[in-house]
C-alpha cells in the first residue's frame, strides 16, 4: 500500500518534469552539436601548439577559407553532383581538406618558421599578421558579401527521437567530427610518426638528435591542422548554409577557448574542452540569458584556469629550479 | 620608382585642385571595410551613377558635381577620421552614414565644420534630439518603425510574442521601442533576449522559445540572423510566424533560409529596391542592375540616393553654402519626388511620413506587399 | 651561535620521498658543504630553505626565528641568498642591472617615487647603484659592468651570480655548486672567494661535487643520502666515515 | 648636450602640426596619441614585466564610461573625473587581475582576451542601469582647462601630446628605477627574480594597476574628444592592435613604441586610398616586420647607468666601454 502510493508519487513527479526533462536533453544536444564544431577547429590549435608552443591566431581563418573553397567546389564548380548530396559533400570535404592543408604548409613556412628560434610574443604578432592577410585576401577573391550554399544542398531530414526533434544532418555533422577526432587521435598514438609527432611536441633537439626530421613534423601538424580546420569549414558552410570572410574569428576565439579550457597541447583536452564549451553555451543561453552567454563562457573559462591552470587535462609542469 | 613619382604627381595635383576648375563636391561617408561592406558598397555604387547622370545633364547650373567617399569602417572612431577627411576636402553637404553609432560620432565634427549631413541608414532616436541644424536622415527613426512593428503584430493577432534582438544598437533600440507599445496593446511577451550576431548556430535559442510557445517571434536585428532563424527553426520542426524590422529587408534571407523555410516571413520596411513605384525610381533600378549585375542588396542605398537627391535640389534652388542648405531643407522642401516617395523633413532634421509597410515573402520568395 | 637549523625536515613528492626527516646546524660565519650521491636531495633542501617548496613537515630557524612557509622574497629579505644550479641570470640585461637586482630587497622606493623620480629615489638609486660596484668590485667584474650578462663567459656567469646574492646583503649565502663547468684556475680564484665572503662574516652553505673544493674551505661537511643525513663533522672525519664511504659505492672519497 | 638634442628636435617637430596640419591630418595624430598612451601603459605590462596582455581596452572602457556617468548623472566637470576614470580602471585591474596574476603565458593571454569580452559584452547588457547599452552615453561635455574650452582638433593636439610627454617622461623614470627595473627581472626569469628578494607577484599587479590607471585617464581623454561613448569603442580588436604596437615597436622601448603607434595607426590612414588592398598590405607586412625586426623597430636596450663618480673612488681600471650588446636573440 505505501509502496504503491510512494510509487504513483515518484510517477506524478516523473511527469510534472518531463517537459523539462525534454527541453533539457533537447538543449543537450544542441550544446553538443556546437560542441562537436569548436572541438575540431579546436584540433587544429592544440595540436600546432603541442608541437610549436605557437598559438596559430590564424587558424580561425584557416577555417574560413574551408568554408570558401567548399562553397567554390559545391556550389560554383558543382563538383561531385553526380555521386549524390552526400557523396558531393564527401568529395568536397576530402579536396577542401587537401587544399587546406597545402594553405596550412604556405602559410607555416612562410610566417611562422622563420620565427621558430625566436620570441614567443613576434610569433603570436606574426600570427595575427596571417589572420589579416588570410581575411582579406577572402574578402578580395569573395567580396564583402554573405555567400549562401543552396536550401538544397544537404538532405533535410528530421529525426524524431523520444518525442525531440533533431535534423539528421547534425548527427552526421557530429559524427564526421567524433571520426576525424578518433581518427587523430589514434595516428597520434599508435603510428610511427605519431610517436615521432609525439617526441617532437616533448623536446624538439633531442628529437632531432634522434634523427627526426623536426621541420618536417611541424610542417605536417601544419597541414593537419588547417586541413581539419578546412573540413570543419565545409560543413559549418554546408550545414548552416551561410558564409562569411569574417566568420572565422568568433569560431576562432571560441576553439581557442575550448582548447585552452581542455588544456592546450592536449588532444582529448580539446575534444573535452569543445564539448564542455558548446555544452556550457548552450546552457547559458537556455537557462540564463542569451544575451551573455559568451561573458558567462569565458567566466567559467576563468574560473576553470584558477582552480587548475594549465586546463582540465593539461599536464602541470613544474619549473626545474 | 615610378609609381611613388606618379603618387607624387597625383598628390600635387590634389593639391592644386581647389584652386582649379569649379565644382562641386559632396561627401559620401560609408562603410567600405568591416562588416557592413556590402551597404557601403552599394550606396557608393548607387551614387557614383547618380553622380554620373547628373554631370552627364550639365551638373548643378553648369557646374559639374564630384563625389568624394570616405570609408568610416562600419566604426565610430574611424567614422571621426573619416569625416574630418571630408570636410577637409571642402564638401558642400555630405551624405551617410548607414549604423547610428558612426553617425553620432561624425555629427559634432559636420556641425563645428557647418557641413549639412543627410544620414541615410541611423535610425537611433537622439541622433535627431541634439537640435543639430545641419543633421537630416532619409530613413525614420526607431520610435517610427517601433510603433509600425507593433501596429503589424497587433494587426495579424498575436496576443503573445518572444522579442529577440542582438544587442547592436540599432536592433536593441528598435526592441526597447517595440517592447513597451506591444504591452500596452495588451501582448503578452513570453521571452526577451538578444542572441550573439555572427554565430551560426541559434538552435539554443529557438529551442528556448518554442518551450515558451509564442504565437509569433519578433526579430529586430539584421538579415544573417534572421535567415538563420528561419532556417533553423524549420529544421527543428517548429514553425511560428517571425515578423521583422528593416534590417531583415534583403534579398538574401530567402537565400540563406531557403525558400520554403522564409515563405510566410513577415517584415516592416520602407519598400525595397525592388518594388520601388516611381517612374524614375523603376529606370535607375533599372540602369543600376544593367550595370552591376544586380540591385542593391537593401533599401539603405536607395535611402543613400534620396539624400542625394534632396541635396542637389537644395543646392540648386538655394545655393551650396550650409545655412542655405539647411534652411531649404527644414523649410522648403515639401513633397519633393524622392526614389521612396515623397520627402520632407521637420523642424529635427526627421523625415517627414511614413514609410513602412508590412510585407510578406511568399512561396516563391518574393517579397510581396501587405495591404 | 647558530645561524640556520633544519630540524626534522620531510618533502614528498608524490610518493617519492625526496627529504627524509632531514636535520643539521649551520654555524655563524661558518662554511657549509651538504654533498651526497645524486638524487640525494641536497637541491631539495636548499629549494625547502630558500621557500621554492614548502616542507611537508619539520622546522626551519633562521636565527631563532621560524622561516617555513616564507615566501621566497620574504626569505630573501630575512637574509638568506642563494644562487642556482642552472645558472638563471637575467640574461638580456646588463652585469650591473643583474647586481641592482640583488639590492631590490634592500630599497625602499615604491611605485609613485619612482615614477615621479622623487629626492628620496635618486639618493637611494646612487646608494644602490655605488653598493652594486663594490660588489661587483668585490668579485673582480667591475670592468665587465655594461656586458650583457648572456655573453658573459661561464665562470664569470657564476661570480655575477655570487655578486648579485651578495648585493642583498645576506647573513647566510647558499651556492648551489658554485664550481660547477669551471676550470682548475677558476675554481682555485672561486675558492679564495669563498673564503673573503666568509671574512666579511657572511656564513655559507653549499652544495658542490668538486670534492677538492669542498674538503678544503668546508669547516663542516653534511652528508645526504636518500634525503637523510648520514654523517654531519669536519671533512677529516667524513673522509673516513664507513657509511659515507658505502655511499660513493665504496670509492676513495679523494678520487672524487 | 648632443644626447638632448633629439628630444630636442622632436619636441619641435611636435609642436608644427598645430600651425600647418590641416584638422584632419591633426586628427590622425590625435588618434595616433591616444593609441601611443595607451600602448605605453600597456608596454608597462606587455614589454616591461612580460605578461602576454591581450585585454587593454577592457581597462580604457571602464575609464571611459566612469567619465561619462559621472558627468551625464552627477555633471563632474570632465577633467575632474580623469583621476578618477584612472583609478576605477585601476580598481577594476586590483579586482580581476589578482586571482590570474600566476597563469602562464598563453592561458594569461586568453584570459585577457576574456575580460575584455565581458567587459564589452556587460557594457552592451546594460550592467547595473548604468551604461547604456549598446547605444552608450551621449552627451559628455567638452574639457575645459581653467575655463578654456577644449573643442577643436588643434586644442585636443596639445591635450593628448601633452599628456603623451608626461608619459614619456614619467615612464622613462620608471623604467630606471626600483620598480621598473624588477618588472624587467620579472620579464626575464621570474623564478630567479623571487629567488632573488623580489615579491613578483605584487609586481605584476602592481604592473597592471598601473598600466590600467593610466588607460583609465585615456578613457577620459577618449569620450571627451568623441563626446560620446559606446561598447563598439572597447573591442577584441582595439586590445590586439595596441598589442601589434607594442611587440612592432619594439616592446619594452618607449621610442620604439611611440614609433609603433604612429605606422600602426598612422600609416592606415596614409593609404586610405588603397581601399581594398589596405588591409591586406598591413597584415603582410606585420609578417614581414617580425621576421626581420625581432625584436621590434626599435629593441629594447639594456640600461645605461651613470657611475662615473663611483669608479673615482673604486679606483679600479677605466671602464668597458659598452661591448657586445645589441645582440639580442
Amino acid at each position: 500500500m505505501i509502496v504503491a502510493e510512494r510509487l504513483s508519487w515518484v510517477l506524478k513527479l516523473r511527469r510534472g518534469h518531463k517537459l523539462n526533462m525534454e527541453v533539457f536533453f533537447q538543449q543537450f544536444s544542441n550544446g553538443l552539436a556546437i560542441g562537436g564544431i569548436y572541438a575540431l577547429i579546436a584540433l587544429g590549435y592544440t595540436m600546432v601548439y603541442g608541437v610549436l608552443r605557437l598559438i596559430n591566431f590564424a587558424h580561425g581563418d584557416l577555417f574560413t577559407s574551408g568554408a570558401f573553397l567548399g562553397y567554390t567546389f559545391l556550389v560554383s564548380l558543382a563538383l561531385g553532383q553526380s555521386a549524390g548530396t552526400v557523396g558531393a559533400i564527401l568529395l568536397v570535404v576530402l579536396l577542401v581538406m587537401g587544399v587546406a592543408a597545402f594553405l596550412g604548409y604556405v602559410l607555416e613556412r612562410c610566417a611562422y618558421r622563420p620565427l621558430r628560434r625566436s620570441n614567443r610574443l613576434n610569433a603570436v604578432v606574426s600570427a595575427i599578421g596571417a589572420s589579416i592577410v588570410i581575411q582579406n585576401s577572402i574578402m578580395l577573391i569573395y567580396g564583402p558579401q554573405v555567400l549562401v550554399f543552396p536550401a538544397g544542398m544537404k538532405p533535410n531530414v528530421i529525426v524524431e527521437i523520444f518525442g525531440l526533434n533533431f535534423p539528421l544532418m547534425r548527427f552526421f555533422l557530429f559524427g564526421a567530427s567524433v571520426m576525424l577526432m578518433l581518427g587523430l587521435y589514434f595516428f597520434i598514438n599508435r603510428t610511427r610518426l605519431g610517436t615521432a609527432i609525439r617526441a617532437v611536441a616533448i623536446d624538439q633537439d633531442a628529437s632531432r638528435l634522434m634523427g627526426i626530421d623536426v621541420s618536417q613534423i611541424i610542417s605536417l601538424m601544419f597541414m593537419i591542422g588547417a586541413a581539419l580546420g578546412g573540413a570543419a569549414g565545409v560543413m559549418v558552410g554546408v550545414y548552416y548554409g551561410q558564409i562569411t570572410f569574417t566568420m572565422g574569428w568568433i569560431y576562432g576565439l571560441k576553439a581557442f577557448t575550448a582548447a585552452i579550457m581542455g588544456g592546450i597541447g592536449n588532444i582529448p583536452g580539446a575534444m573535452l574542452g569543445g564539448m564542455l564549451l558548446g555544452m556550457v553555451e548552450s546552457m547559458a543561453a537556455a537557462y540564463i540569458s542569451a544575451g551573455w552567454k559568451d561573458a558567462i563562457t569565458f567566466l567559467v573559462l576563468i574560473v576553470i584556469l584558477i582552480c587548475r591552470p594549465t586546463g582540465l587535462l593539461g599536464e602541470r609542469v613544474a619549473e626545474k629550479i | 620608382m615610378k609609381k611613388i613619382a606618379a603618387m607624387i604627381m597625383l598628390a600635387l595635383l590634389a593639391w592644386a585642385g581647389p584652386g582649379g576648375a569649379q565644382e562641386i563636391k559632396i561627401g559620401l561617408m560609408c562603410p567600405l571595410t568591416g562588416d557592413w561592406a556590402q551597404e557601403g558598397r552599394d550606396m557608393q555604387r548607387f551614387l557614383e551613377m547618380q553622380v554620373e547622370d547628373l554631370n552627364a545633364a550639365g551638373g548643378i547650373k553648369g557646374i559639374p558635381v564630384r563625389l568624394i567617399v570616405a570609408d568610416d569602417g562600419g566604426n565610430p572612431r574611424s567614422a571621426n577620421l573619416a569625416a574630418q577627411r571630408l570636410v577637409e576636402s571642402q564638401v558642400a553637404a555630405v551624405v551617410g552614414t548607414y549604423g547610428s553609432a558612426v553617425t553620432e560620432a561624425s555629427q559634432g565634427i559636420y556641425d563645428e565644420a557647418k557641413v549639412v549631413q543627410i544620414a541615410n541608414g541611423s535610425t537611433a532616436i537622439r541622433l535627431t534630439e541634439k537640435h543639430f541644424t545641419g543633421f537630416f536622415r532619409t530613413c525614420t527613426r526607431d520610435d517610427f518603425q517601433g510603433r509600425a512593428v507593433a501596429r503589424a503584430v497587433t494587426r495579424l493577432g498575436f496576443r503573445k510574442v518572444a522579442l529577440v534582438h542582438d544587442n547592436s544598437s540599432y536592433a536593441k533600440g528598435l526592441a526597447v521601442e517595440v517592447e513597451p507599445l506591444l504591452q500596452a496593446a495588451g501582448v503578452e511577451i513570453v521571452y526577451y533576449d538578444a542572441l550573439t550576431p555572427g554565430e551560426r548556430d541559434y538552435s539554443t535559442i529557438i529551442t528556448k522559445m518554442k518551450t515558451l510557445s509564442p504565437e509569433a517571434v519578433v526579430f529586430t536585428g539584421y538579415y544573417p540572423e534572421a535567415g538563420m532563424i528561419l532556417r533553423q527553426m524549420q529544421e527543428m520542426g517548429w514553425k511560428v510566424p517571425i515578423i521583422g524590422g528593416d534590417a531583415t529587408n534583403n534579398l538574401t534571407i530567402v537565400e540563406i533560409a531557403g525558400r520554403e523555410a522564409a515563405a510566410g516571413y513577415y517584415f516592416i520596411s520602407p519598400p525595397g529596391p525592388q518594388d520601388l513605384s516611381g517612374e524614375e525610381a523603376k529606370a535607375f533600378m533599372a540602369e543600376y542592375e544593367a550595370k552591376y549585375g544586380q540591385m542593391p542588396g537593401s533599401i539603405f542605398a536607395v535611402l543613400a540616393g534620396d539624400a542625394f537627391k534632396a541635396l542637389v535640389k537644395a543646392i540648386t534652388e538655394a545655393g551650396s553654402d550650409y545655412e542655405a542648405i539647411s534652411s531649404y531643407l527644414h523649410n522648403d522642401l515639401k513633397n519633393f519626388d524622392g526614389f521612396t516617395g515623397p520627402i520632407a523633413f521637420d523642424a529635427k532634421g526627421d523625415r517627414v511620413g511614413d514609410l513602412f509597410r508590412l510585407y510578406r515573402i511568399d512561396g516563391e520568395g518574393k517579397f510581396v506587399l501587405q495591404p | 651561535m647558530i645561524v640556520l637549523s633544519l630540524r626534522n625536515l620531510v618533502k614528498t613528492f608524490g610518493g617519492l620521498v625526496a627529504v627524509a626527516s632531514a636535520s643539521f646546524d649551520v654555524e655563524d660565519g661558518s662554511i657549509v658543504g651538504l654533498i651526497g650521491p645524486n638524487g640525494a636531495g641536497k637541491t631539495t633542501i636548499f629549494n625547502l630553505i630558500t621557500g621554492n617548496l614548502t616542507p611537508d613537515a619539520g622546522e626551519i630557524f633562521f636565527t631563532n626565528h621560524s622561516i617555513k612557509g616564507l615566501a621566497p622574497h620574504r626569505i630573501v629579505a630575512n637574509g638568506i641568498a642563494r644562487t642556482f644550479q642552472t645558472i638563471r641570470l637575467f640574461e638580456n640585461m646588463t652585469v650591473l642591472e643583474n647586481v641592482l637586482a640583488g639590492r631590490h630587497c634592500r630599497m625602499r622606493a615604491g611605485m609613485l617615487s619612482s615614477l615621479l623620480r622623487l629626492p628620496r629615489q635618486r639618493r637611494e638609486e646612487k646608494l644602490a647603484l655605488k653598493h652594486c660596484l663594490e660588489e661587483l668590485d668585490f668579485v673582480g667584474m667591475v670592468d665587465q659592468r655594461q656586458n650583457l650578462a648572456r655573453n658573459l663567459a661561464y665562470g664569470s656567469q657564476r661570480l655575477l651570480e655570487i655578486a648579485r646574492a651578495l648585493a642583498t646583503e645576506p647573513r647566510l649565502l647558499i651556492l648551489d655548486e658554485p664550481a660547477g663547468g669551471m676550470n682548475e684556475q677558476e675554481t682555485g680564484s672561486l675558492i679564495d672567494l669563498i673564503r673573503a665572503i666568509q671574512a666579511r662574516g657572511i656564513s655559507i652553505l653549499l652544495i658542490e661535487h668538486d670534492m677538492s673544493l669542498v674538503m678544503e674551505v668546508c669547516k663542516k661537511l653534511v652528508v645526504l643520502e636518500y634525503g637523510g643525513v648520514i654523517a654531519a663533522g669536519p671533512p677529516e672525519v667524513i673522509k673516513n666515515d664507513p657509511k659515507v664511504i658505502e655511499a660513493y659505492l665504496g670509492q676513495d672519497l679523494d678520487d672524487l | 648636450m648632443i644626447k638632448a638634442l633629439p628630444p630636442a628636435l622632436v619636441a619641435f617637430l611636435l609642436l608644427l602640426p598645430p600651425l600647418v596640419c590641416s584638422n584632419y591630418w591633426l586628427d590622425v595624430l590625435n588618434a595616433i596619441g591616444v593609441s601611443a598612451i595607451l600602448a605605453f601603459s600597456l608596454n608597462l605590462i606587455v614589454g616591461q614585466a612580460g605578461m602576454f596582455h591581450m585585454g587593454h581596452a577592457a581597462f580604457c572602457a571602464v575609464g571611459a564610461y566612469t567619465t561619462a556617468i559621472m558627468n551625464t548623472a552627477l555633471g563632474t566637470p570632465v577633467l575632474w573625473t580623469m583621476p578618477l576614470a584612472g583609478m576605477a580602471a585601476g580598481f577594476f585591474a586590483l579586482l580581476v587581475a589578482r586571482p590570474i596574476i600566476h597563469l602562464r603565458g598563453d592561458y594569461l593571454l586568453l584570459v585577457t582576451i576574456g575580460i575584455v569580452e565581458i567587459v564589452r559584452i556587460a557594457l552592451t547588457q546594460d550592467i547595473f542601469g548604468l551604461t547604456g547599452g549598446a547605444n552608450g552615453i551621449a552627451g559628455i561635455d567638452r574639457p575645459y582647462i581653467f575655463g578654456f574650452r577644449i573643442y577643436k582638433p588643434s586644442h585636443f593636439y596639445w591635450l593628448i601630446w601633452g599628456m603623451a610627454g608626461v608619459t614619456i617622461v614619467l615612464f622613462s623614470y620608471l623604467e630606471r628605477s626600483r620598480f621598473g627595473r624588477a618588472l624587467n627581472y620579472i620579464r626575464e626569469d621570474n623564478l630567479a627574480a623571487d629567488g632573488i628578494g623580489i615579491n613578483s607577484a605584487a609586481y605584476k599587479l602592481g604592473a597592471f594597476v598601473l598600466g590600467a590607471f593610466w588607460a583609465g585617464m585615456v578613457g577620459t581623454i577618449l569620450v571627451s574628444k568623441m563626446t560620446f561613448v559606446s561598447p563598439a569603442f572597447f573591442t577584441f580588436w582595439e586590445s590586439v592592435v595596441l598589442f601589434v604596437i607594442v611587440i612592432l615597436g619594439g616592446a619594452g622601448n618607449l621610442k620604439g613604441v611611440l614609433l609603433g603607434a604612429f605606422l600602426v595607426t598612422g600609416l592606415p590612414e596614409a593609404f586610405r586610398d588603397f581601399e581594398g588592398m589596405r588591409m591586406f598590405c598591413y597584415g603582410a607586412a606585420v609578417i614581414l616586420l617580425m621576421i626581420f625586426r625581432p625584436g621590434g623597430l626599435l629593441p629594447s636596450r639594456p640600461g645605461d647607468y651613470n657611475v662615473a663618480e663611483f669608479m673615482k673612488k673604486l679606483a679600479g681600471p677605466a671602464p668597458n666601454p659598452r661591448s657586445g650588446e645589441d645582440k639580442r636573440p
